[in-house]
């Protein structure tokens, strides 16, 4: 990212992008009623266009695009800019927008004989309102204008939860308003502290700049707490299961897949562009471990979850660990900075698979749900046979999330293990492996009670569309074929599926997998050997159990509002200690 | 000159503090709600007004000097309004604050 | 001059202070509602003398909008506050 | 001590006083009015750095004075939209707790149980 | 002396939050928390920061209060319930010492802040002159960093949105909150008429003053919103109906018309939000124009809530 604040060609997209989704957000609101979602449609398709115009215009110039708002540069003005990797989220989430959208189209229709219904005016404004702040997220180069941004995120995100209006998801929306305020406030307290120091809010001017000092540790703590709080990164997680597990299918994809990212990108610019040299190894070391934490916990409590979507929420919980293992990777011992490189590419494309991945996740449970009239894990059976398409894109998520062949996942790892490897962090990559096994095990629980045939066989009664199905399908389908993004990388690494070591690595990890789920899994499919396992494992099963459950009670207990409240404090004195041990 | 229009809002501003230290005397004083109320109402407006007063000789032109007496005259407005709604409610609702017979 | 006025601000401000302890300690809701007048008239005082002491003449608009909406929040408290309101939450008497 | 000092120090003070309010204030409407105390540490926090950048005559730095105004309507609008869904959670529910769930149990779940 | 008019305020501005922290009654916090923003008007004047002082008097001193009294009358009910869940004492103490960490380490920082500090002043001051504009904040929030200000509005207009969203299905389209019924005659009646069209006429006073001098269209908006919710209050007029397609392009003109100008910007001045030479500022003042009867219809109905009555109802019908 470069300091020189001038308008390239093809810049005038970027505020386009940013400002389209408003417009259409403004239009959908005056003209009210099934008109909203005709906007919508419009302006889905126009900012698809726009996000593969920016895309192109920067495959041409190879360089940063520059706008200069109002023609004044920073430090007095404000400039957006985009590199790779805002162009490849604001690509990522364009399409992730239109998949959830055609899929909205079945479930926020306004009904016959109603001019204008509550719940599906209100989820196309919101939808793209999400959509504005997350293309402004990613693409303002100006700490203040991100934190009007991380609250325009909020404010989309918070009526998603809650859109059905009842008492449980109004409590979720509420707590995920709450912390979420705390932790803007956190960030707009370093940000404020930030201009104190240096005079200047741009990342740009910041990155020249910015030299350790006291201001700036804790800046740079408190706008990373800040953060995490908004990532919902372990243990700051309390508002995340039950807020994305509550809302409507099509607002739980909105808020798994695409809300939690734009937080999360704000981490990276800070760590990467706007104070590289400034955290240092420590407080590194400090943010993978809770990665690591969220992983594990994740992982396990999804495994004992019995509906699905709180499964797919707690495994959300799981994966946005996973995206904060890349930030030791990165740093360069020579030069103490965070560089980009094979961890950075490898930790953005976890973000974008995990994008797709969980939306069609998202989207597949919801589809199940309305089918069966549940979402009770242990009652699947039958589901493979009236909804199969549903399950195949709950499965083809699943096994994307898994870093299966070719998935972008896949590739993500690769990288990320390639980095472990060359800073010889092997307890990351240890780290990494174990998440892959237990996200296969918690597919292969659901699948197995999936792909049983029901006792009872009623015809179905509700017909999910087509284009549901269909939408749900292709976002699996792009996870699954993002590791072809490993054209444009550096290396080759993706192999041959059936290269011995790769099938030997895929037949591991099933057996693994399935074996996690054996020991943990709440309530298993009755297997015809069932029986004799059950015989043999029984003792070894009774203290899997135990763990899993220990593990759950860790979860329930980080969950209290006091407790999360101050593990949010404690975090920010740590991570500002670590800082400043860096010197 | 100056001497003796310096002269006049010292006597009216310090008057005007007198009044203040009254009114909150009397909150700080005062057995019940409805005396406190009545107080604080009297001695605070009147006490705002002599400090409208002292400094309307200080400020330039006309604008602010109306300005200022506007600003007095809308909390006298507000302040018996709003004095008369709270002893309502203060007899309305509550018995116990009001000294016993 | 400026010294003086300074003064009867802090001195203002002080006497406010005085006040808001007594009026914030209830015992009713009709005694808290009182703290909007008490600011009404002892801030809007204080930072007019404020104001008048380090010159700037602007302060007066800011004392206007608190004098316009001073009201507006004991407005609001009668309102809204309920009625039958109790006196201190900690009052064994309550029944 | 200068003004910008004095309220910087309140600042720090008002953090520390709305952040204890924050997490062990269990009824979420005084969470809403801790929330409001952090914030204006924040901004008193911002204005104590706008006043030290007083230069040319300005009283102070112009530029988060202007941040200042917008973050004071944003603050606002938080607060409107908290408090919102908050009355709205009492008219649903007739509680405000924002805890909710039962702590996990070692017991397998009863499929009849888990049914409903 | 200086000082101590320094410190007056300073203390009794963090023994009010003190006290809206550690008080037992929500509605006597919420008393606390008004005065307290009341009290910050007045740091804001010490701190030079006028413009500020105004938003804050006007937003925190009118807007917030009401806001907060309303909820803590409705929510007096739960209080018990709320005392039951207070965290162990071990936790409160744990909460005290890390917040008093926090705090610590925030001063050391504001103790270290740099001397001379950074400042943009001079920019500001050598960037206005085309502007046109006399006030430096004004220049900042309309010309500078107009986009900042233009996602205020969508702020404000998205929070709108997220408070209608809240409303339940059967009365979706209808009115904001209850039908307040007052006595005509009464005190109540007689301010709202007399206050309101004083209040307009400052709220059209601080928004026109603010291109050269503190002020602007947010504290003008917002003071005209309140005046708006006394005549609501006092039941003499009712909210309207949120189906109204009226209404909505009320709420929209003012943000259409800022994007519109600002694409307009791209055309004749070589940028988003960029305003042609000598024509900064009459643009500036039409979007202001056009900006503050939205914003204050914004903030108005935000303020008034999600609908509560279904379009049809008789107004009479549903008393508060």
């Amino acid at each position: 990212m470069t300091a020189d604040a001038v308008t390239t060609p093809g810049g005038l997209l970027l505020p386009l992008a940013v400002l389209v989704p408003f417009l259409g957000m403004i239009a959908g609101l005056v003209l009210g009623g099934r008109n909203a979602q005709r906007v919508a449609m419009v302006t889905i398709v126009a900012g698809v266009a726009i996000a593969l115009g920016i895309a192109q215009s920067m495959l041409q110039s190879g360089d940063t695009l520059v706008y200069v708002l109002g023609g004044f540069a920073p430090p007095l003005g404000i400039a957006l800019r985009a590199d790779g990797l805002s162009v490849v989220m604001m690509v990522a989430v364009a399409v992730v927008i239109g998949g959830i959208g055609v899929y909205a189209r079945g479930d926020f229709g306004t009904p016959d004989g109603v001019r204008e219904a509550r719940a599906p005016l209100m989820y196309w404004l919101l939808l793209l309102a999400v959509w504005g702040s997350l293309n402004l997220v990613f693409t303002s180069g100006d700490l203040f204008t991100l934190y009007v941004a991380l609250e325009l995120l909020t404010f989309a995100g918070v009526p998603l939860v809650c859109l059905d209006g009842k008492g449980e998801t109004l409590r979720s929306a509420l707590r995920y308003l709450l912390f979420a305020l705390a932790g803007s406030i956190f960030y707009l307290l370093g940000a404020v502290l930030v201009y104190g120091e240096w005079g200047t809010l741009d990342v740009a001017l910041l990155a020249q700049r910015v030299q350790p000092g006291p201001v700036t540790w804790a800046a740079a703590a408190l706008m990373t707490t800040g953060l995490l709080a908004k990532t919902a990164l372990f243990p700051l997680h309390l508002w995340l299961p039950p807020a994305h597990a509550g809302a409507p299918p099509a607002a739980s994809a909105v808020l798994s897949a695409l809300v939690v990212k734009g937080s999360f990108f704000i981490v990276v610019r800070l760590w990467f562009d706007a104070m590289p040299a400034l955290p240092g190894f420590a407080a590194a070391q400090l943010l993978a471990g809770l990665g690591a934490a969220a992983i594990i916990v994740g992982n396990v409590v999804a495994l004992r979850q019995e509906r699905l979507k709180l499964l797919i929420a707690y495994s959300t919980l799981a994966q946005i660990g996973y995206l904060f293992i890349m930030f030791p990777l990165a740093f360069d011992a020579g030069t103490g900075a965070f560089v980009r490189g094979e961890a950075l590419a490898g930790g953005m494309l976890q973000a974008i698979s995990h994008a797709t991945a969980k939306a069609a996740m998202f989207l597949a449970a919801g589809l199940i749900y309305a089918t069966l009239g549940h979402d009770r894990i242990a009652d699947l059976a039958g589901a493979a046979r009236r909804v199969p398409l549903s399950v195949l894109a709950f499965a083809l998520g699943g096994v994307a999330l898994t870093g299966a062949l070719p998935s972008g996942a896949y590739v993500a790892k690769k990288l990320l293990l390639g980095a472990a490897d060359a800073s010889g962090q092997w307890w990351w990559a240890l780290v990494l492996q174990a998440g892959g096994l237990f996200t296969t095990g918690y597919v292969l629980l659901v699948l197995s009670h999936a792909l049983r045939a029901s006792a009872d066989a009623p015809a179905p009664r509700v017909r999910v569309r087509r284009s549901q199905e269909a939408a749900a399908l292709a976002l699996a389908a792009c996870s699954l074929l993002l590791g072809f993004a490993d054209v444009v990388l550096p290396g080759d690494l993706v192999k041959s599926p059936l290269d011995p070591g790769e099938l030997a690595t895929l037949v591991v990890t099933v057996a693994a997998g399935a074996a996690i789920a054996l020991a943990l899994g709440r309530r298993l499919p009755a297997l015809p050997a069932g029986a004799a396992l059950a015989a043999i494992g029984s003792p070894i099963r009774r203290a899997t159990v135990a763990v899993g459950l220990l593990v759950e009670r860790l979860d329930f207990a980080l969950r209290h509002w006091h407790v999360a409240g101050l593990s949010l404090v404690v975090l920010t004195l740590l991570f500002a200690a670590a800082m400043s041990g860096a010197r | 000159m100056s001497t003796l229009v310096d002269l006049f809002s010292y006597v009216a501003i310090g008057a005007g503090a007198i009044f203040f230290l009254a009114g909150t005397v009397g909150l700080l004083r005062f057995p019940d709600t409805l005396t406190r109320l009545h107080a604080l109402t009297k001695a605070d407006n009147l006490g705002l007004g002599l400090v409208v007063l002292g400094l309307l000789p200080h400020v330039a032109g006309v604008l602010p000097a109306l300005k200022l007496i506007a600003i007095w005259l809308l909390v006298l407005l507000s302040g018996a309004d709003a004095s008369q709604l709270i002893a309502r409610a203060a007899r309305r609702g509550e018995p116990r604050s009001r000294p016993g017979p | 001059m400026a010294e003086f006025l300074l003064g009867a601000a802090g001195f203002v401000l002080a006497m406010v202070a005085l006040g808001l302890v007594r009026i914030l300690r209830g015992p009713g809701d009709a005694d808290r509602m009182m703290a909007a007048q008490l600011l009404g008239s002892g801030g809007i005082a204080a930072l007019l003398l404020g104001g008048a002491a380090i010159g700037d003449d602007t302060v007066v608009d800011v004392s206007l909008t608190l004098a316009l909406l001073a009201a507006f929040a004991s407005i609001a408290f009668v309102q809204f506050a309920p009625p039958s309101s109790p006196g201190a939450p900690d009052d064994e008497e309550r029944t | 001590m200068n003004a910008a000092t004095v309220f910087g120090l309140l600042a720090t003070a008002l953090v520390g006083v709305g952040l204890y309010g924050f997490i062990v204030n269990p009824q979420p409407l005084r969470k809403i009015l801790a929330f409001n105390v952090i914030g204006s540490g924040v901004f008193l926090l911002f204005g104590a750095i706008a006043r030290r950048g007083a230069a040319l005559g300005l009283g102070g730095d112009p530029v988060p004075q202007a941040l200042l105004i917008t973050g004071i309507v944003v603050a606002f609008s938080a607060t409107a939209l908290a408090v919102t869904v908050l009355l709205r959670l009492f008219d649903e529910t007739g509680s405000t707790t924002l805890s909710s769930g039962v702590a996990p149990s070692a017991s397998e779940p009863d499929p009849a149980k888990a049914r409903e | 002396m200086i000082e101590v008019f320094h410190l007056v305020p300073a203390l009794l501005i963090g023994a009010l939050a003190v006290y809206t922290t550690v008080a037992r009654d929500t509605f006597a916090a919420t008393v606390g928390f008004i005065a307290y923003g009341l009290m910050l008007t007045v740091a804001w004047v010490q701190l030079h920061g006028v413009d500020v002082a105004l938003t804050e008097s006007a937003i925190g001193g009118g807007l917030t209060g009401l806001l907060l009294v309303r909820a803590s009358a409705k929510l007096r009910a739960t209080e018990a319930a709320a005392r039951a869940e207070r965290p162990r004492a071990s936790t409160r103490l744990a909460a005290a010492i890390l917040a008093a960490a926090v705090s610590a380490g925030l001063a050391i920082a504001v103790l270290a802040l740099p001397d001379p500090a950074p400042t943009l002043a001079p920019e500001v001051l050598a960037n206005m002159g085309p502007t046109g504009v006399g006030n430096p904040i004004t220049a900042v929030l309309m010309a500078f960093r107009a986009t900042d200000t233009l996602l205020e509005a969508i702020v404000l207009l998205l929070a709108l949105v997220g408070v209608w969203s809240l409303a339940p299905d059967r009365v979706w389209g209808g009115r904001p909150g209850p039908r307040y019924n007052a006595d005509p005659d009464g005190i109540l009646a007689f301010i709202a008429r007399v206050l309101p069209p004083i209040g307009i006429i400052v709220g059209i006073y601080i928004f026109w003053v603010g291109a050269d001098d503190p002020g602007g269209k947010f504290q003008g908006a917002t003071i005209v919103a309140a005046m708006w919710l006394l005549v609501l209050m006092a039941g003499l007029t009712d909210a309207p109906p949120i189906s109204r397609r009226l209404l909505r392009a009320g709420l929209v003109a003012g943000p259409v018309a800022f994007i519109a100008i600002g694409f307009a910007g791209v055309a004749t001045a070589g940028a988003f939000l960029a305003y042609p030479d000598g024509w900064s500022k009459p643009l500036i003042l039409v979007v202001e124009f056009a900006l503050m009867p939205s914003l204050a219809l914004t903030l108005g109905l935000i303020m008034a809530g999600a609908p509560e009555r279904a379009e049809a109802a008789s107004p009479r019908e549903a008393a508060p």
